[in-house]
C-alpha cells in the first residue's frame, strides 16, 4: 500500500464519492478557485483547491457544477446546503475554518440538526460538512479553534475527528454515506501527516472507536491529533512498567461509550486528553459518562488534560503551551501515575 | 404566464377562503386557551401566498416563515394535518412534534414555516440549486417579511442566486410592520423591492391586496425563472389583520387614515367581486366555497380534538435517520 | 418588602443601572417597540417594550437614544454592541432567544470574548447580553433552547442563570457592572415568577453559588428553573429520612468549584440537574470536574439528569417529558437513594 | 474637506513608503520562514488606507481586516510594535499574542485587525454608535474588501448606519480578487458602489491607486459623516501586488492586458509625481523620507527579533478585566 497525506486521502475520499453518487457536489469558498476567470476556464484548471489544496483536481474533472466556488457568505451557503440536502441532493460543503461557524452557526443548529425531529421524522439530511479545526499552525485565537465539543452537544448531528490518513478516508466515505448531516472536522496540522491508504473505496462505521494500543494498567482517550501524544504517553509509561491502552475515539458524537467503558472496567484507570477549550467539552462529557456508568470500577479520579480555559495565543511559545503535550499529560497525571507505580 | 383560468381562480377562491377560516377560528381557539405557543395569523395577506402559489405544482419548493398557515394551504397541505399540528396531535403534519412555527410538508414541496427570521433564504436557493443541479424546471419560493429583509441572509442568498441564475422568486410581504416594529423605520430604502438593483436582479412593488397584481407579477418572475432567466424580487404591500402574534396588543396601530384605509380592504371580497365580474365564477359558486371552507376548518378542528396525543416513545424518535 | 414578577425584577435592574451610569444603553428588537410611530412619539408611549414586556417603560424613561429598537440584524446589532463597549460604552443589548446565537455568534465566538486576550490585555468589554432560554413554553424546537452551556464552553465569556427574581436583580446589576462580556440568561417561563425583591440597587457576586438548603446525605446541583425542582426532590426524599443539600449555581462559568466541592466532600454524594441537551453541557462539568478534585470522596457515581439529546418538541405531553422533573430525578437516581436508604 | 497641505502631503508619502517596506520586508522575511502563520500583504494598496486615514486622528475610529498592516500603518501604529506582534514578541502592540491579523492599538483608535471576513462592519457601526451618544463629531471608518461585500454584515451593518445615520465610512477596497475567487463573479452587481442605494446613501467607485482621487472623496464622505449627516460608501478600485497570503501561487492572475496594466501602476511612484508636480515636497524631501522609511523599517525588524518572547504566564493572562 503506497503512504499518501492525510489531505490526498480526504481528496481521494471526496473524488471516490462524487463518482459513486453524482448526487454528491461540493461547495465552498475557493474550492475550486478562480471560476469565471478565463485563462484557468479555457485551460479546464483550477486554482486553489480550497485553502489548504484539499479538493484540488476535483474541480478539473468533475466540473464547476458539483465543485462550486460560493462567495464568502457562509451562513446563506451553509444554509443553502441544508436546503439542497433536504430536497435530495447529497451536498459537502466545506467551512474553511470551524471558527466561521460564528457567522454561519444557525444552519446546523436550529435549521439541519433539527429538521427531520420538528417535521415528524419525514426529512432525510445526507449533509457532510467538512471543516478545519486545530491550534498548533500560528493560525491564532479566530483561525484556531477546536470546536467539535459545540457541534457535539447539539442533538441531531454526527460529529467526526479523524486522526490519520487511513481513518480519514473511511470515515469521510461512512459520513457521506449517511442520511445524516455529519460534521467532519479535520485538523489542519495533520494535512501533511502521511499513512498508509489502501485506492479501493472502503468506509469506517461512524461511532467506533479505535483501541489503538492494548493495555491494562491504565486507559488513554483521545481524540484527533492528541492520538499521537497519547502513544507518545503510552510508550514513555510503558518504560516505567506501565500498560497503557490507547483508545483513538474518532467520533466524538454519538462517542463509542461500549468501547471507554469496557477499557475502563479493565483498567481502572482513564486520562482523557482533549485538545478543545477545558468546559463542556468532550473530555468533560467522558469523564461524567464514565463516573456514572462505571463507578466501582474506578481505582481513581479521571483526568482530563486539555487546553487551558483561554483562546488560542499567536506566539509561538505560547501556542506550543496551549496544546497538551506528553510532558503535560505525564505531569498532570502525576497523582494517577504515582499510584500506579506504588501499586506494582 | 398562463392566464387565470376560470377552475385555477375557484382554486384560489377556495384556498383564500380556507386560510381566513383557518386563522380566524385560531384566533379564537387561541383566545379560549385551547392552544399553546406562538401562533402568528396570516389573515389579510391570502392573496399573496395564494396569489403565487396559483403557479406552482407539487413539485415546486417554497420556503415560508413563523406566519406560515397561509403559506402552507396555499401550497396543498392538509388542513385537517395541519390543525392537528398546531394542537400538538400525533395525526398533525410533523406528529405533533413541530407545532405551529414548523409546519412542514415535503410531499408538497413545502419546506417548513421557519421560526427562524431570514433563514428560508438559504433554504430556498439550497432547493432551487437542486432543480438547477438536476435540470428540472421546477422553482423554488421564498415568502419572507419586511423584517427579514434586514437580516444578513437577505443579501448573502439573493446574491448567489443571482450569480448562479438559481430559479428563485423572493416574495416580500410588506405588511408595514415587524413585530411592533415600522418598516419604515427599520429599512434605510423606502422599499424592499429597489434593493432588487443591488442584486442585478428584477424588483417590483405591487399591491398585495390586489389578488390579481399578485398573480400577475407572480406569473412573469416565476415564467422567468422556469425559464432559467434568474431570480426576482416581488415586495408585495399588505398588511395583517391580527397582531404580530396572538395576544399582541398592536399599540403601534395605525399612524394615519391611509394606513386605516389599506388595513379595511378585504383581499378577498375584493377577488370575489372581481370574479363574479369576469364570469370566473358565479355567486352560487361562492356561496359554496365559502360554506364549504367553513365546514372543512370546522372538520379539521374536530379531526385534530379528536385525534390522540403524541405516544411518549416519540420524545426519542426523529433525530436521526437510519 | 413587596413581591415582584421576575420580569419586573430585570426590570428594575435595568433601570437602576441606566439612572446610575450613562453610558448604559439596552439595543434589540422590539425592546422599545413601536419607534418613529407618531401616536407613541407623540404621547411618548412605548409599544411592546419587548417581546416579553420586560423593559416596558424604560424606553418612554430614557428616550430612544438609550433604549435602542434594531432592525432584525442580529449579527450586526449584537457586533455592534462589541464594538461600543471596546470604545467605552456599556451596552446591554437583549437577544430574544438564546437560540437566535445561530445567526449571531461570532459577535461573542469570535469577536467579544477574544479581543482583551489577542490585544494584549489592552481592551475591556463591559457587555452584558440579556436573552431567554428554556423549554416549557410550547415555543418548540427553535425557541426553546437553553445554550448556556455553549456559551459557557468559550473562555472569555462569563455566563448567569438566575433561579428567582431576587437573584436576577442582584446578579443582572453585578453583570452590568462587570467590565466583561456576561450573558445573562433568562428563563422565559420563570418571568411571572414573583418573590422578595428589595428596591434598593444591590448587588450578588457572580461566581457564587447559593445553597438553598442545607443538607448532609446527597447534595443537588442545579441551575435557574431546575432549582424549583430539586428542591421538591429534596422534600420529598426528606420524607425517606435524606437530608439533601440543594445549591443553585446562578453562575454558570464561571461555576463555584468551591462550594460544589466542599458539598461533595460532605455528602460523598451528587446528583446535578441541567435541563439543557445532555452532552457537553454544565453538568457534565460538575460531573467531571468533581471526579477529579474529589473522587476520594465519592462515595458512589454522580448522576446527571438531562434533557434527552433530541431538539425540543412541541407537543405539550412531550415537552413535560423532555424537562427533568422531579419525578425523573427521583427515577433515574433510584440507585443513589436507594444505597442512601439502605445505609441509614 | 481640508485641501492637502504639504505637510499633510509629506505624512502621507511617509506612512505609503513606510507601508511598501514593511510589507516587502515581511514578504522577504517569511520566504526565509523566520515568521510562523497567515500573513496577508498590503502592499499596492498604500493610496487607500493613507488617502481615507489622512483625514483622521487618533479619536477617530477605524475597523479593519485580515489585510490589517496598511491600515495600522495608516492610523498611526508603531512600526517596532507591530514588527513585533508578527514575530510573536512580548514588545509586541499586542504582547504577541495576537499576531498579523490581530494587531489592534486602541490608543491610535486601530480596532483591530480581523481575521473574520465582514466582522469589521458590526464593530464600525458599534464605534459610530458610541461617537454619536457621546456627541462627539468622531467618525468611524470600515476598511472591508469586495469579496466581504457579500457577507450578511455587510447588508445589516450599512443598513443600520443609514437608518441611524450614523458617523461611519464604509470604504471597500476592491482589488479584484478574495483569494482566488474574482470580484465579478462573486457579486451580482458590477461594482460594489452602486448597492449603497439600497441603504440610500451615497455611493462611489473610485481610481483607489490615485492618492489624490482617493483622498478627496474620502474626505467628502467624512466631512458628511462628522456633520451628523450619515454614513457613505466609497468602492476603491485597486490592486494586491502580492498574493492573498504569503505562500499563495496566484495562478489566478491575469485575465487581460487591462489587468496586468493596472497591477503595474504604482501608487506610490505616481503620488510622488504628483506632490514634485505640485510642490508639496522636493525630490530631496522625497529621498530622505524614503531612507528612512527603509531605515525605520530595518530597525523595526531589529527591535523584534532581539525581543524577547512571552513570559510562559502570559498564556494566561489577558482573558478577562478584574
Ligand atoms: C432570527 C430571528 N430574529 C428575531 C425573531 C423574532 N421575530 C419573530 S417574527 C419577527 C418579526 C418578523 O417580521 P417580518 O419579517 O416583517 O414578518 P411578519 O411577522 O410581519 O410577517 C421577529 C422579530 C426570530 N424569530 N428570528
Ligand atoms: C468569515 C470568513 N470567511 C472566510 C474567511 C477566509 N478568508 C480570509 S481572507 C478571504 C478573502 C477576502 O477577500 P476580500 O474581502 O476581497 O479581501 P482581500 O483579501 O482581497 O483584501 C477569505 C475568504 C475568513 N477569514 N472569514
Ligand atoms: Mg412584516
Ligand atoms: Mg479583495
Amino acid at each position: 500500500m503506497t503512504k499518501i497525506a492525510f489531505m490526498n486521502a480526504i481528496n481521494q475520499a471526496l473524488d471516490q464519492a462524487m463518482e459513486k453518487d453524482d448526487k454528491v457536489f461540493l461547495m465552498g469558498e475557493d474550492i475550486l478557485g478562480g471560476t469565471d476567470i478565463k485563462h484557468l476556464e479555457e485551460k479546464n484548471e483550477d486554482s486553489w483547491g480550497g485553502c489548504f489544496g484539499v479538493t484540488k483536481g476535483l474541480g478539473p474533472k468533475y466540473g464547476k457544477k458539483r465543485v462550486i466556488d460560493t462567495p464568502i457568505s457562509e451562513q446563506s451557503y451553509m444554509g443553502a446546503a441544508v436546503g439542497a440536502a433536504v430536497t435530495g441532493l447529497r451536498p459537502v460543503p466545506e467551512l474553511m475554518f470551524s471558527d466561521f461557524i460564528g457567522v454561519s452557526f444557525d444552519s446546523l443548529l436550529t435549521q439541519g440538526s433539527k429538521m427531520r425531529y420538528m417535521f415528524g421524522g419525514k426529512a432525510k439530511l445526507p449533509l457532510t460538512v467538512r471543516t478545519t479545526i486545530g491550534a498548533g499552525a500560528s493560525a491564532a485565537a479566530q483561525h484556531s479553534g477546536a470546536y467539535y465539543g459545540i457541534f457535539a452537544s447539539i442533538p441531531g448531528i454526527k460529529v467526526v475527528v479523524p486522526s490519520n490518513p487511513y481513518d480519514a478516508k473511511g470515515l469521510l466515505l461512512s459520513a457521506i454515506e449517511e442520511d445524516n448531516i455529519v460534521v467532519f472536522c479535520e485538523d489542519k496540522t495533520l494535512y501533511g501527516v502521511k499513512g498508509e491508504v489502501p485506492e479501493e473505496y472502503y468506509t469506517i462505521p461512524l461511532g467506533k472507536a479505535a483501541v489503538k494500543r492494548e493495555g491494562k494498567d491504565l486507559s488513554i482517550v483521545t481524540i484527533g491529533k492528541m492520538v499521537s501524544v497519547a502513544m507518545e504517553v503510552a510508550d514513555r509509561l510503558e518504560k516505567e512498567g506501565i500498560d497503557v491502552e490507547v483508545i483513538d475515539l474518532r467520533t466524538v458524537a454519538p462517542w463509542d461509550e461500549e468501547t471507554v467503558i469496557e477499557s475502563v472496567k479493565k483498567t481502572g484507570r482513564l486520562i482523557v486528553i482533549d485538545e478543545a477549550q477545558p468546559h463542556n467539552n468532550t473530555a468533560t462529557d467522558i469523564a461524567a459518562t464514565v463516573t456514572d456508568k462505571a463507578f466501582d470500577y474506578l481505582d481513581g479520579p479521571i483526568k482530563r488534560v486539555t487546553a487551558p480555559n483561554t483562546p488560542v495565543p499567536f506566539a509561538t511559545n505560547l501556542e506550543q503551551a496551549y496544546l497538551p503535550t506528553a510532558d503535560r499529560v505525564i505531569e498532570e497525571s502525576a497523582e494517577i501515575i504515582d499510584d500506579l507505580k506504588s501499586s506494582k | 404566464m398562463k392566464k387565470l383560468t376560470a377552475a385555477k381562480a375557484k382554486e384560489a377562491y377556495e384556498k383564500m377562503n380556507d386560510i381566513r377560516n383557518f386563522e380566524n377560528t385560531l384566533h379564537d381557539i387561541f383566545a379560549k386557551g385551547e392552544i399553546p405557543g406562538f401562533v402568528h395569523l396570516y389573515a389579510g395577506e391570502e392573496a399573496v401566498a395564494v396569489g403565487v402559489c396559483s403557479h406552482l405544482t407539487d413539485s415546486d419548493y417554497i420556503t415560508s416563515t413563523h406566519r406560515g398557515h397561509g403559506h402552507c394551504i396555499a401550497k396543498g397541505c392538509d388542513l385537517k394535518g395541519m390543525m392537528a399540528e398546531i394542537y400538538g396531535r400525533e395525526t398533525g403534519l410533523c406528529k405533533g412534534k413541530g407545532g405551529s412555527m414548523h409546519i412542514a410538508d415535503l410531499d408538497k414541496g413545502m419546506l417548513g414555516a421557519n421560526g427562524i427570521v431570514g433563514s428560508g433564504f438559504p433554504l430556498a436557493i439550497g432547493a432551487g440549486l437542486r432543480n438547477q443541479y438536476l435540470g428540472t424546471d421546477d422553482v423554488a419560493v421564498c415568502f419572507f417579511g419586511d423584517g427579514a429583509a434586514n437580516e444578513g441572509n437577505f443579501h448573502e442568498s439573493i446574491n448567489m442566486a443571482a450569480i448562479w441564475k438559481l430559479p428563485v422568486v423572493f416574495i416580500n410581504e410588506n405588511n408595514t410592520f415587524a413585530e411592533s416594529t415600522p418598516q419604515h423605520y427599520s429599512s434605510a430604502s423606502p422599499t424592499i423591492a429597489e434593493r432588487a438593483a443591488a442584486y442585478n436582479i428584477p424588483g417590483e412593488k405591487v399591491d398585495g391586496k390586489d389578488f390579481m397584481a399578485v398573480y400577475e407579477a407572480a406569473g412573469k418572475a416565476i415564467d422567468r425563472a422556469r425559464k432559467g432567466e434568474g431570480p426576482s424580487l416581488i415586495e408585495y404591500h399588505t398588511y395583517r389583520e391580527y397582531g404580530h402574534f396572538e395576544g399582541d396588543e398592536q399599540t403601534y396601530k395605525y399612524d394615519s387614515d391611509e394606513e386605516i384605509a389599506f388595513h379595511d380592504r378585504d383581499d378577498i371580497k375584493e377577488f370575489r367581486a372581481y370574479a363574479l365580474k369576469k364570469k370566473l365564477f358565479t355567486e352560487k359558486d361562492a356561496e359554496k366555497i365559502e360554506d364549504k371552507s367553513v365546514q372543512d376548518v370546522a372538520d379539521a378542528v374536530e379531526f385534530a380534538k379528536a385525534s390522540p396525543i403524541p405516544q411518549p416513545e416519540a420524545l426519542f424518535t426523529d433525530v436521526f435517520a437510519d
